[in-house]
């Protein structure tokens, strides 16, 4: 009798069970969406995926971790862990400086290589013209400087606008107790 | 420094430190009466308060590495005061030691000092205080110029004597020495199913001695006029603003009042309210302690209303007689909410 | 009427699931870090408590006392409360990822809560009637999502302090929460229940 | 606080009283130049014209290296909407263009002119007056105001233009003459009233004539008692048929920021990102009344405003009739401060200006005063920073009701997101919160940091929208090459299949590969 009970009361509960996993099912996967938002969309690959939308994915099925996208930072770091509820990871990669690719016109060949390998349409040019890249565009992934085969490719520094300029922390005790805070809070 | 400070570059000269000695020029008037009403064992009790707390705070900040100066800014000298103030003159040293102690350790340094702790230091004291110790915490002392008082408080070896060895020490009938609040006396006779009218009447119960102080409590509690006086001196200085002591007051006097007329048996009128207990000393000074209490003034308004409530509902209807220690901590767990829900409309915004 | 008030407002304030009875520390504890995820967990808390406490006495009375397996309450307890977690599961899962993913191994968790199981056989106890399981429930998780929801807010504003580092994390949210503790004792004796 | 403000906040509180706005502080004012006439400057040996000195688009040089250009002629322009031509400050010769710093926080430079004076100061022919404004098109003397290169010459340097830009839903009914000068120090309004009357209520006339509006008010604070006594005594003489109030208003920093100008007078709030118009105000500076008065009275651009030369370290403070570009270090040479050790320079008024790092700097359109201040003043005030004890005076402070401690946690902790949704960009950065903090706290600072950490986070985020768009587009226009490319190669293969069949897979492969 205790089985036959028990066991009719599971099986009601899971019938209604199984009714809601029909009626509350979900398509595609709204995390990888929001985690995709707060990707750079460099396309750079340094993450060991081809692409920002592959390691949001990977990220939020909990595959990657979420401390490899170089060039989003400690930022985008801290973001995805607050939208994954899990604790800040260290960033191993040196934070980098933004910078972007530049064609030394002079020694291009027009090969179109690179053309090829920028991920987001950045380098104009015909083949055995000079190719320019349109600094605006540029993400700064170094995808380019790998085919070019003369190696007239270089990462400048990107330029600093006054209109861009903007106050650093204030440079009292306190805000440092609250930046060390947030740097300790990453290293835990 | 300077290399990169926004304006502005000019500062009204306010600080912490004259923040708090404004506090405690206010708590002056009381802080006298207490020592009129409760003689050398006042006296006593502040400064073992005061020598404890900025002591632990000391203690404190050199044990976590970091610089000492913050000990005499005046925080933790004011929070040693309020707790001389609240404690029952009755209490030996060793209460107020551990309650400096607590206050400073664990309602101020363990959250990172001044600025961050959620909830008033001394009240949060004087509540684990009450409830580790019941019996001391609620033995008042007849207070002198109140007849009847066959203690003279005046005389240092027996302030002395009590303020070590505790009341029992004292040879006499305790009865004698000590009397119950008026709080306290109209709860017990609630509970015992006498009305409040006459409850007060078999107390000796009369205005005017309340609003002057001539009654039993805790030492800096008894009288509302020094309190007042410095809660005004407060408001003059504009340290505290109206929000919070009259949303508190006047919830309180409302509630006292609609629930009197409709029953003036069971319950006390608006002016033994405002009168009685902690009410006056934690509506001016620890209701509108700054770091525990809401920033924006719609916030102070709801936090007034709150403690008030919750003060008239403990003391009416709960175990303990007195709710406004209780009333200002449980409020002071809402207040970053509260800040985050009542903010102002900012200008040229609809909601 | 003011039996029901009596009944809410002691399961609320008086006898505070959390803060008086202890039940229930480990979610409010692991979920109350944000204010948003607390009100989240509140929601998911109320739904599973009051349908909890009214279904189980419902199962108590109709099955297993006519069929006379009271020993088996809790296997039957137990079973109901972990159905209704994986259905709130669905649920949130669908209405709010982001909170999901907040909830994290709290939200099944809410199966082997002390409180959730609490409410059920304290109904039984207090030989309740249907409405005033149903309502002591529902009392019960309001208590919890009220002092979830403060201490969500007081942790929230914690988190900016220059905490000295012997007492970050766990050992100043114990402190926190027994100081609350503390404060509610002044709730004590407001309705005799 | 005095007591009457004592009594406007008590009656404030309780909603009664009349329309004031919220907050602000009464710090001393220090108006040491006030009682003193102007000076007019004499020329620097060089003028350094920056390229850009309004808020908007640079501009780019219309002369080359080497050209003579006469005073008032166009030097650089922009073809972007919000944006201000400049002019040449005086006759000279375009010696150089390159970068130099300008008065900005952040110290960094932009493209400048270098100009030497010829001495003669010849005005450029071009430049003609509008005789008879009355009777002209308010279209065509607003073009006049912006091929004038005139902006907001109160701090900000807005592009006056815009701000008449004549909208059919929003008629402006009130031109409102901001005479406040609540800055303490500044006083270069003030001197203006009293020494150019008739040439700025007949400006205020040309911008009611612009916009169309009927009723003007002229806000005084009530420490200028004699410039109000000037304005009204000017206006008796004129006996104009156009409504014309002049308004003492209480002393109260921030009193003349636009918004909270027109919150005292009209008791209006300009609703969240709208501007003046949208409750039927213009509201102009008098410097800027008087620039607009210059170039359609008198036909001359902005080349030439008033500074306040003060401090408590310039020995002889003075209002200085300036050329734009002038460099600082000469400017104050004509004040007696020489020696810049131990001496901070700000450029603007104390509670909003900025600190300068060099006295190399030019003056340029937004200058309103120029500070010297000892090392010791400026440490006096920039101390120590304490925690905050939340007592909530920077709350009652705030013009803008905004909760500015709870806000500075925001930004210093770097949640950008809640601080937004404490509505970081309402702040007009005045500085009240500041001056009240018992803990010292740079809160303006902070919430400048937020700022711009807020802005960079919104570039950086349109970027990568921008990129992910592109780089889906390639994604797309690869697969449609490859799906070209092999619907070609199928329809080769069916024509070519029975001779070359070994041939042709093995080119798939190495192109699948």
């Amino acid at each position: 009798m205790a089985i036959l009970s028990l066991g009719g009361f599971a099986l009601v509960a899971g019938i209604i069970l199984a009714i809601a996993t029909r009626a509350f099912h979900i398509e595609g996967d709204p995390i990888a969406d929001k985690i995709e938002d707060m990707l750079p969309q460099t396309q750079c690959g340094q993450c060991g995926y081809p692409g920002c939308r592959p390691y949001a994915e990977a990220v939020a099925s909990e595959v990657a971790e979420i401390n490899n996208c170089v060039p989003g930072g400690e930022r985008t770091m801290i973001a995805i862990a607050d939208l994954m509820g899990v604790e800040p990871k260290a960033i191993e990669a040196e934070e980098a400086i933004p910078m972007i690719a530049f064609v030394r016109e002079d020694e291009c060949i027009g090969c179109t290589l690179c053309i090829k390998a920028c991920p987001v349409d950045a380098i104009v040019g015909a083949p055995k013209q000079y190719h320019t890249i349109i600094t605006d565009h540029c993400t700064g992934c170094t995808l380019c400087i790998d085919p070019c085969p003369v190696d007239c490719i270089d990462m400048l520094q990107k330029p600093e606008l006054i209109e861009h300029w903007s106050w650093p922390l204030p440079d009292t005790q306190r805000s440092r107790i609250g930046h060390q805070r947030r740097e300790s809070h990453q290293h835990v | 420094m300077l290399i990169h400070i926004s304006s502005p570059h000019m500062h009204g000269g306010n600080s912490i430190r004259i923040t708090m000695l404004t506090v405690m020029i206010a708590l002056l008037p009381a802080t006298i009466v207490s020592v009129y009403l409760f003689g050398w064992l006042a006296v006593l009790h502040l400064c073992l308060c005061i020598g404890a707390c900025m002591g632990s705070e000391w203690l404190a900040l050199r044990l976590m590495g970091r610089p000492t100066t913050p000990v005499l800014d005046g925080s933790a000298a004011l929070t040693g005061l309020f707790i001389a103030l609240i404690l029952p003159a009755a209490a030996p040293w060793w209460i107020a030691l551990l309650g400096s102690i607590f206050a400073i350790i664990l309602g101020k340094q363990v959250y990172g000092g001044i600025g961050y702790n959620p909830f008033n230091p001394a009240l949060s004291a004087r509540i684990i205080l009450l409830i580790s110790f019941p019996l001391m915490m609620t033995t008042w002392v007849v207070p002198m110029h109140l007849g009847g008082s066959a203690l003279n408080l005046y005389d240092f070896n027996t302030s002395l004597q009590i303020f070590i060895h505790g009341i029992q020490s004292i040879p006499g009938h305790l009865d004698a020495m000590s009397m119950a609040t008026p709080l306290g006396h109209v709860k017990t006779a609630a509970t015992q199913g006498i009305p409040v009218i006459d409850a007060l009447k078999s107390y000796d119960y009369n205005l005017l001695d309340a609003f002057l102080g001539s009654e039993a409590g805790s030492m800096g509690e008894t009288s509302a006029l020094a309190l007042l006086i410095g809660g005004i001196y407060l408001l003059a200085r504009h340290t505290i603003t109206w929000h919070i002591p009259f949303s508190y007051l006047i919830t309180v006097a409302v509630l006292a009042l609609i629930f009197s007329s409709i029953d003036p048996n069971q319950y006390a009128p608006p002016l033994f309210h405002l009168l009685a207990g902690g009410l006056m000393l934690c509506a001016f000074f620890m209701a509108t302690d700054p770091v525990s209490s809401p920033v924006t003034p719609l916030g102070q308004i709801v936090f007034g209303v709150g403690c008030g409530v919750l003060t008239w509902c403990i003391r009416t209807w709960g175990g303990y007689p007195e709710g406004a220690m209780f009333a200002v901590v449980l409020m002071n767990m809402a207040v970053p909410l509260i800040d985050h829900y009542c903010r102002p409309r900012p200008y040229g915004r609809k909601t | 009427m003011s039996e029901f008030a009596v009944i809410l407002l002691s399961a609320v304030l008086v006898n505070n699931y959390v803060l008086t009875k202890f039940l229930g520390i480990c979610p409010f504890l692991g979920v109350s870090g944000k204010t948003e995820t607390a009100i989240g967990m509140s929601f998911a808390v109320m739904f599973v408590m009051t349908l909890a406490s009214t279904s189980s006495w419902l199962v108590q009375q109709f099955i297993l006392m006519p069929l006379d397996l009271l020993y088996l309450q809790t296997i039957f307890f137990i079973l109901i409360i972990a159905s209704l977690v994986q259905f709130i599961e669905m649920l949130i899962h669908k209405i709010s990822p982001v909170l999901y993913q907040g909830l994290g191994i709290y939200l099944p968790l809410i199966t082997t809560n002390c409180a959730v199981l609490g409410v059920a056989l304290l109904n039984i106890q207090q030989d309740n009637t249907f409405i005033t399981s149903a309502l002591y429930g529902f009392g019960a998780a309001l208590g919890f999502s009220l002092v979830l929801i403060l201490f969500s807010g007081l942790r929230e504003r914690m988190e900016g302090a220059p905490v000295p580092t012997a007492f970050k994390g766990a050992p100043l949210t114990l402190i926190t929460a027994g100081m609350m503790s503390l404060a509610f004792l002044g709730f004590s004796g407001l309705v005799k229940v | 606080m005095s007591d009457s403000s004592l009594f406007q906040s008590l009656m404030h509180s309780l909603g009664l009283g009349h329309s004031d706005f919220n907050g602000g502080i009464h710090p001393p004012m220090h108006k040491i130049t006030a009682a003193q006439a102007s000076e007019v400057s004499p020329m620097p040996p060089v003028l350094i014209v920056p390229l850009k000195q309004h808020i908007g688009e640079a501009c780019i040089p219309l002369v080359q290296i080497g050209d003579h250009v006469y005073r008032g002629q166009k030097i650089a322009r922009a073809d972007a909407y919000v944006t201000a031509s400049i002019h040449a400050p005086t006759s000279g010769k375009v010696v150089k263009i390159e970068d130099h710093r300008i008065p900005h926080p952040s110290g960094m430079g932009l493209p400048c002119m270098f100009i030497e004076p010829d001495g003669h100061d010849t005005i450029d022919p071009a430049c003609l007056p509008i005789v008879n404004w009355r009777e002209n098109d308010p279209d065509l003397l607003r073009e006049r105001i912006r091929q004038s290169g005139i902006v907001g010459l109160g701090g900000a340097a807005f592009p006056t233009f815009i701000k008449l830009l004549r909208d059919r839903h929003h008629p402006v009914h009130t031109v409102i003459l901001n005479g406040i000068e609540c800055e303490p120090y500044l006083t270069n309004d003030h001197r203006l009233m009293l020494e150019n009357t008739r040439q700025v209520i007949e400006g205020m006339q040309i911008l009611m004539h612009v916009v169309q509006a009927q009723k003007a008010i002229i806000a005084i604070e009530d420490n200028k008692p004699d410039a109000a006594e000037a304005i009204n005594a000017c206006l008796s003489k004129q006996r104009l048929d156009l409504t014309v109030e002049v308004r003492l208003m209480p002393t109260r920093y921030p009193q003349g920021s636009e918004k909270q100008l027109i919150e005292s007078l009209t008791g209006k709030q300009i609703p969240a990102g709208k501007l003046p118009l949208h409750v039927g105000v213009l509201c102009q500076n008098i410097g800027t009344t008087k620039a607009v008065y210059d170039a359609i009275a008198e036909g001359i651009p902005l080349t030439e405003r008033m500074v306040t030369v003060s401090g408590d370290a310039v020995p002889k403070p003075k209002n200085l009739r300036v050329r734009i570009g002038t460099p600082m270090r000469f400017v104050f040479a004509q004040c007696g401060l020489e020696d810049f050790d131990d001496i901070q320079i700000l450029h603007g008024g104390p509670m909003m200006g900025e600190k300068l790092r060099s006295a190399d700097i030019p003056i340029v359109k937004s200058s309103t005063g120029i500070l010297a201040m000892h090392t010791a003043t400026m440490q006096s005030v920039h101390k120590h920073e304490d925690p905050c004890i939340r007592c909530g005076h920077c709350s009652i402070v705030c013009p803008i009701h905004l909760v500015p401690n709870l806000l500075a946690d925001h930004c210093r902790n770097n949640q950008f997101d809640k601080a937004e949704d404490y509505h970081l960009f309402d702040c007009i950065e005045c500085g009240c919160c500041s001056y009240v903090c018992p803990s010292n706290i740079p809160l303006v600072h902070y919430f400048r940091y937020g700022k711009g950490q807020l802005a960079q986070l919104t570039r950086e985020r349109r970027f990568a929208d921008e990129s992910k768009a592109r780089s889906e587009q390639r994604e797309r226009r690869i697969e449609r090459e490859n799906a070209d490319k092999a619907a070609r190669r199928q329809r080769v293969r069916a024509e070519t299949k029975p001779v070359l069949d070994g041939k042709n897979s093995t080119e798939n492969d190495g192109d699948a590969s």
